[in-house]
């Protein structure tokens, strides 16, 4: 089992938590009372899908592969994992059951249930079969993210990639997530520089956009929906330790505050846990996305270790 | 059959200034970075250059060969490198441009291959990209009315793809994921094949379910093996090489650099 | 990952009448005739069957299935058979009919895979197939003004494809030409695939690059063996059944005689 | 060497032939004395194609497979041939080469360049890489062909198959060409029944058609092509031994007649024969398309007598 890093403060549970499929609403359901903001993200990310989700999930941070893990795990979804495979089969691949770590590129085939071509990617995306939780560069109030340059787009100051498959993906994928781990103003901006995605503007608003839209965006402070009035950002719940005094110096526009106050972000049960540091992430990586250097240093470590690493995972190589 | 086998000069000799040229791959993967080095060489000039982009345009760029680039993305996706010299040049306004998203690129050459005006596709509504793209037009759909983008069609002078092996004849295989190739081959006028090897026709059958490429789309192939480095081809070489990245990020900004690493590698 | 075997009762009661299906193969390649057979046995009526048809509609149609067919054409290609059921059918008005091209279908259902409401082509231009179906639009292309065919989307509720083996999660193999499944399975609603060997998951990776279908595509697979006869499926048997088709043939047209054919078969 | 059949009637060479490419221009090349018409047919069709054509062909006939297997060898040409490869290789197959006869679905893996499917045949014809030589139902004199009913399109008095791929090879091919074994009235009519080819309508006159015109229809008595200036069907050859008058008779409409006179079909080369004699069709296959029974059961039995098979393709199984 994983050792908590000094990254991951521990808190009391807080009692009080948002998301439609609460595992908590059954009696017999524990509520974990030991638990890392981390992995509160991954069992509130994990709690966005359930078992009649007949889709690919990708995800681009060790946090979301973690999360896509338990929810395939925990709700008996029908979700198929993506990752990469390129090293072992040239291509991407769907994964069942994943167990972390592994190389980027490299999967062990027990896995893999089937490689896939990027025009396989495509069709799962203009078909609606595809949900992605990927880092943008930028976000705005109204869930529009850029992930192409930064400054004037006719003369930037930094160029970064382009937009890739986002302007693809929020308006043809069944839903959008984006994931923040270093939650800053530079990210949270009143306007992006750059539309790389659609989010909720007057586009959308106007219904030429019924695929893709932005669902929530989760961060190491909290997490955001969409306002169903305004179809601004929505403050929807604080991660645990954090105030939401914390989250609006931190973000560069308004969010929309609910009438009710802001709960703290769900907590995880005791299954849940259980899934991530026994099962999925013996190796915690879920505290690699925005742990201190010497949170990641220790995750590396239990990693690189053999003696520590067939601990975690027995017969592994 | 004809036998389509050609040099690396005889290949470059069939582009002309101003040509567009389409470059197969994704990133820094199976990408002709050998032929793209005779290109950065060659007294070539006003290219157009479309792709799913890396280190190929990135060099083309460096060597001033670039007047318009039509990207999907600039990554050098599966290394450790950077698009040193299209960031430049897109900041100081350098070069033309037109930066499209993945699938709408991808919806350009399909209608190309298809020999149709445009593609439709939801791809790019609501996005930035149709604002500084003023030629794409948005339309109404037949029967429903729908407001979609209409994708122009994005064809090519010349395409320029890298795989496993080919036969003289003009067959190759692709052992990894195609990527877009399939389709790009049929959005240019005249294609190129660099290929890690090139073996007689009997000998492509052993991998018969890998053959991705088809004599009727091809005009010439050519081999050279290492073709794509330092980008990756799968199985050949899957690790892509940082330090020879490095020495040309280091190198692409500063003209006689530049030659000197055009010079060694 | 859910479980998603099923029996063949499970997934004819997935089935409303008046439903659109859609069916894979080709003439008398690949047919899921298994399943349909269960069709023609079932209450089912008022179906829209559609696809590159052979005995599989021709069966439904002496069945009394069908209020209307779909087709790209309809011959029992790779058989000694002939459609008769539709031949009566047709020459004696007792079905609706959309009678179109290979490439005009299958631009439906190229359509419906991407969720756009039509497809541009040039096929179809020209022929009796535009007076014959009015709905079917003519267009000025974007950019060009050229005339197209806007071939309306063809979606269906119910797809049903027959494949050499598949996993219980939902995965299944394509030996020989996947014809045209990969994407209909993409235009449908539901999907239900017959296989001719339900195998454990990493059995089926002996043969990745025969993956052509995907678990989020699929509803439900059942495990069918020799469900593609009396036609083919490759490599499992590649010689059509020429005496069972014929024993069709001589009962489709009679009720009773039909009946005992669907008994015994 | 293949025996002549009693179907295959043998006449002195005329003198005067047609074709763009006729080899008899350079005078080195010698003309045959001696050949049957399917010969002269199979000559005609192949130099139809040139060293440009970098194009995958497909043919129906085993008439049109010589022909291709001809074009291919004798002119250098880039073409590729597709052949119906299912019972080895479960799809189709582009093929180099070839030497007849082999089974259908069947043939031997040496002449085998690769698989295609269905989308890869697509594909080549919506771009422009697909060439057809086909047997329509009709075929009026605007150069329109039926495949798919006779009589009134909404009772029919028989269904065929449905026009199948001639809408989209029509408007996409490169070109097409028909080909009709038994030339009657009932195939050459003033208007098909259904339009299941794009001919010389009104939408092609109009431009709105620029690919996949209707070149030319090869037929047991004659080749027509268009007249460039009417758009209609026009004689341009007889084959040997045929008369105007006789296929005047036999067709159901009115052709144009060039105002020089018809010429009779092109005479085949020497090496063309011997190409189609020694190489190509050792076992006479171009003869099963519309010779008489007796003549067809003496092309079988040479094929099934294993002794005079191995005689023609010593080695092959």
């Amino acid at each position: 089992m994983a050792k908590e890093t000094k990254a991951a403060t521990k808190t009391k549970a807080a009692v009080k938590t948002t998301s439609k499929k609460s595992p908590e609403k059954s009696s017999t359901v524990e509520l974990a009372g030991d638990y890392t903001v981390e992995e509160q993200l991954c069992c509130a990310m994990a709690r966005e899908f359930g078992p009649n989700d007949n889709i690919a999930l990708s995800g681009v941070l060790n946090w979301t592969f973690v999360a896509e893990a338990l929810a395939q795990k925990m709700y008996g979804a029908q979700l198929a994992l993506h990752h990469d495979y390129s090293l072992v089969g040239g291509a991407g691949c769907l994964t069942e059951n994943p167990r972390f770590p592994f190389q980027v590129g490299n999967p062990p085939p027990e896995y893999v249930s089937a490689p896939i071509t990027s025009e396989d990617i495509f069709a799962m995306v203009l078909g609606g079969k595809w949900c992605i939780m990927m880092q943008p560069v930028q976000v705005d109030k109204y869930g529009n993210c850029n992930l192409a340059l930064v400054g004037n787009p006719e003369k930037p100051e930094r160029y970064f990639v382009g937009s890739r498959g986002l302007p693809d993906n929020s308006t043809n994928a069944v839903r959008c997530y984006f994931t923040v781990p270093n939650h800053q103003k530079r990210v949270f901006v009143e306007d992006v520089d750059f539309r790389s995605s659609a989010g909720w503007g007057p586009e959308r608003k106007a219904g030429d956009i019924p695929y893709g839209a932005v669902a929530k965006v989760f961060t190491n402070l909290c997490v955001f929906d969409i306002d169903p009035k305004t179809k601004q950002m929505r403050l929807a719940s604080v991660n645990k330790g954090v105030t939401v005094d914390q989250v609006l110096k931190n973000t560069g526009f308004k969010p929309i505050i609910p009438a009710g106050g802001v709960p703290e972000t769900a907590v995880p049960t005791k299954e849940e846990l259980r899934l991530i540091r026994e099962v999925i992430d013996g190796a915690g990586i879920n505290r690699l996305d925005h742990g201190t250097p010497e949170a990641k240093k220790a995750v590396f470590d239990q990693i690189n270790d053999g003696t520590k690493f067939q601990q975690i995972y027995p017969g592994r190589k | 059959m004809k036998n389509k086998e050609m040099t690396v000069a005889q290949v470059i000799k069939q582009i002309k200034n101003g040509d567009t040229i389409v470059i197969g791959g994704w990133g820094m993967v199976r990408k002709p970075l050998a032929l793209i080095r005779e290109i950065a060489k060659s007294d070539l000039k006003d290219l157009t250059v479309m792709g799913l982009a890396g280190m190929d345009l990135d060099m083309l760029v460096a060597a001033g060969k670039v007047k318009k680039a039509i990207t999907g993305f600039v990554a050098f996706e599966g290394s450790e490198g950077r698009a040193v010299a299209y960031d430049e040049a897109r900041k100081n306004g350098k070069i033309e441009y037109m930066e499209l998203s993945e699938n709408m690129i991808i919806s350009g050459w399909k209608a190309a291959a298809e020999r149709i005006p445009f593609y439709p596709t939801r791809s790019g509504l609501g996005t930035d990209i149709l604002k500084y793209n003023p030629d794409i037009k948005t339309f109404k759909a037949p029967y429903t009315g729908e407001k979609l983008v209409a994708m122009p069609a994005l064809r090519a002078d010349v395409a320029l793809i890298h795989c496993n092996e080919a036969s003289p004849e003009g067959y190759a295989t692709i052992k990894g994921d195609k990527l877009w190739d399939h389709i790009i081959i049929r959005a240019a006028d005249k294609v190129f094949v660099s290929a890690e090897k090139i073996v007689p026709r009997h000998e492509l059958q052993k991998d018969l379910k890998d053959i991705k490429v088809l004599t009727p789309w091809v005009t010439g192939v050519v081999e050279i093996p290492n073709g794509a480095r330092p980008g990756t081809i799968f199985p050949d070489y899957t690790q892509p090489g940082n330090r020879t990245i490095k020495a040309y990020m280091d190198a692409a900004l500063d003209p006689a650099k530049f030659k000197a690493y055009l010079e060694k590698y």
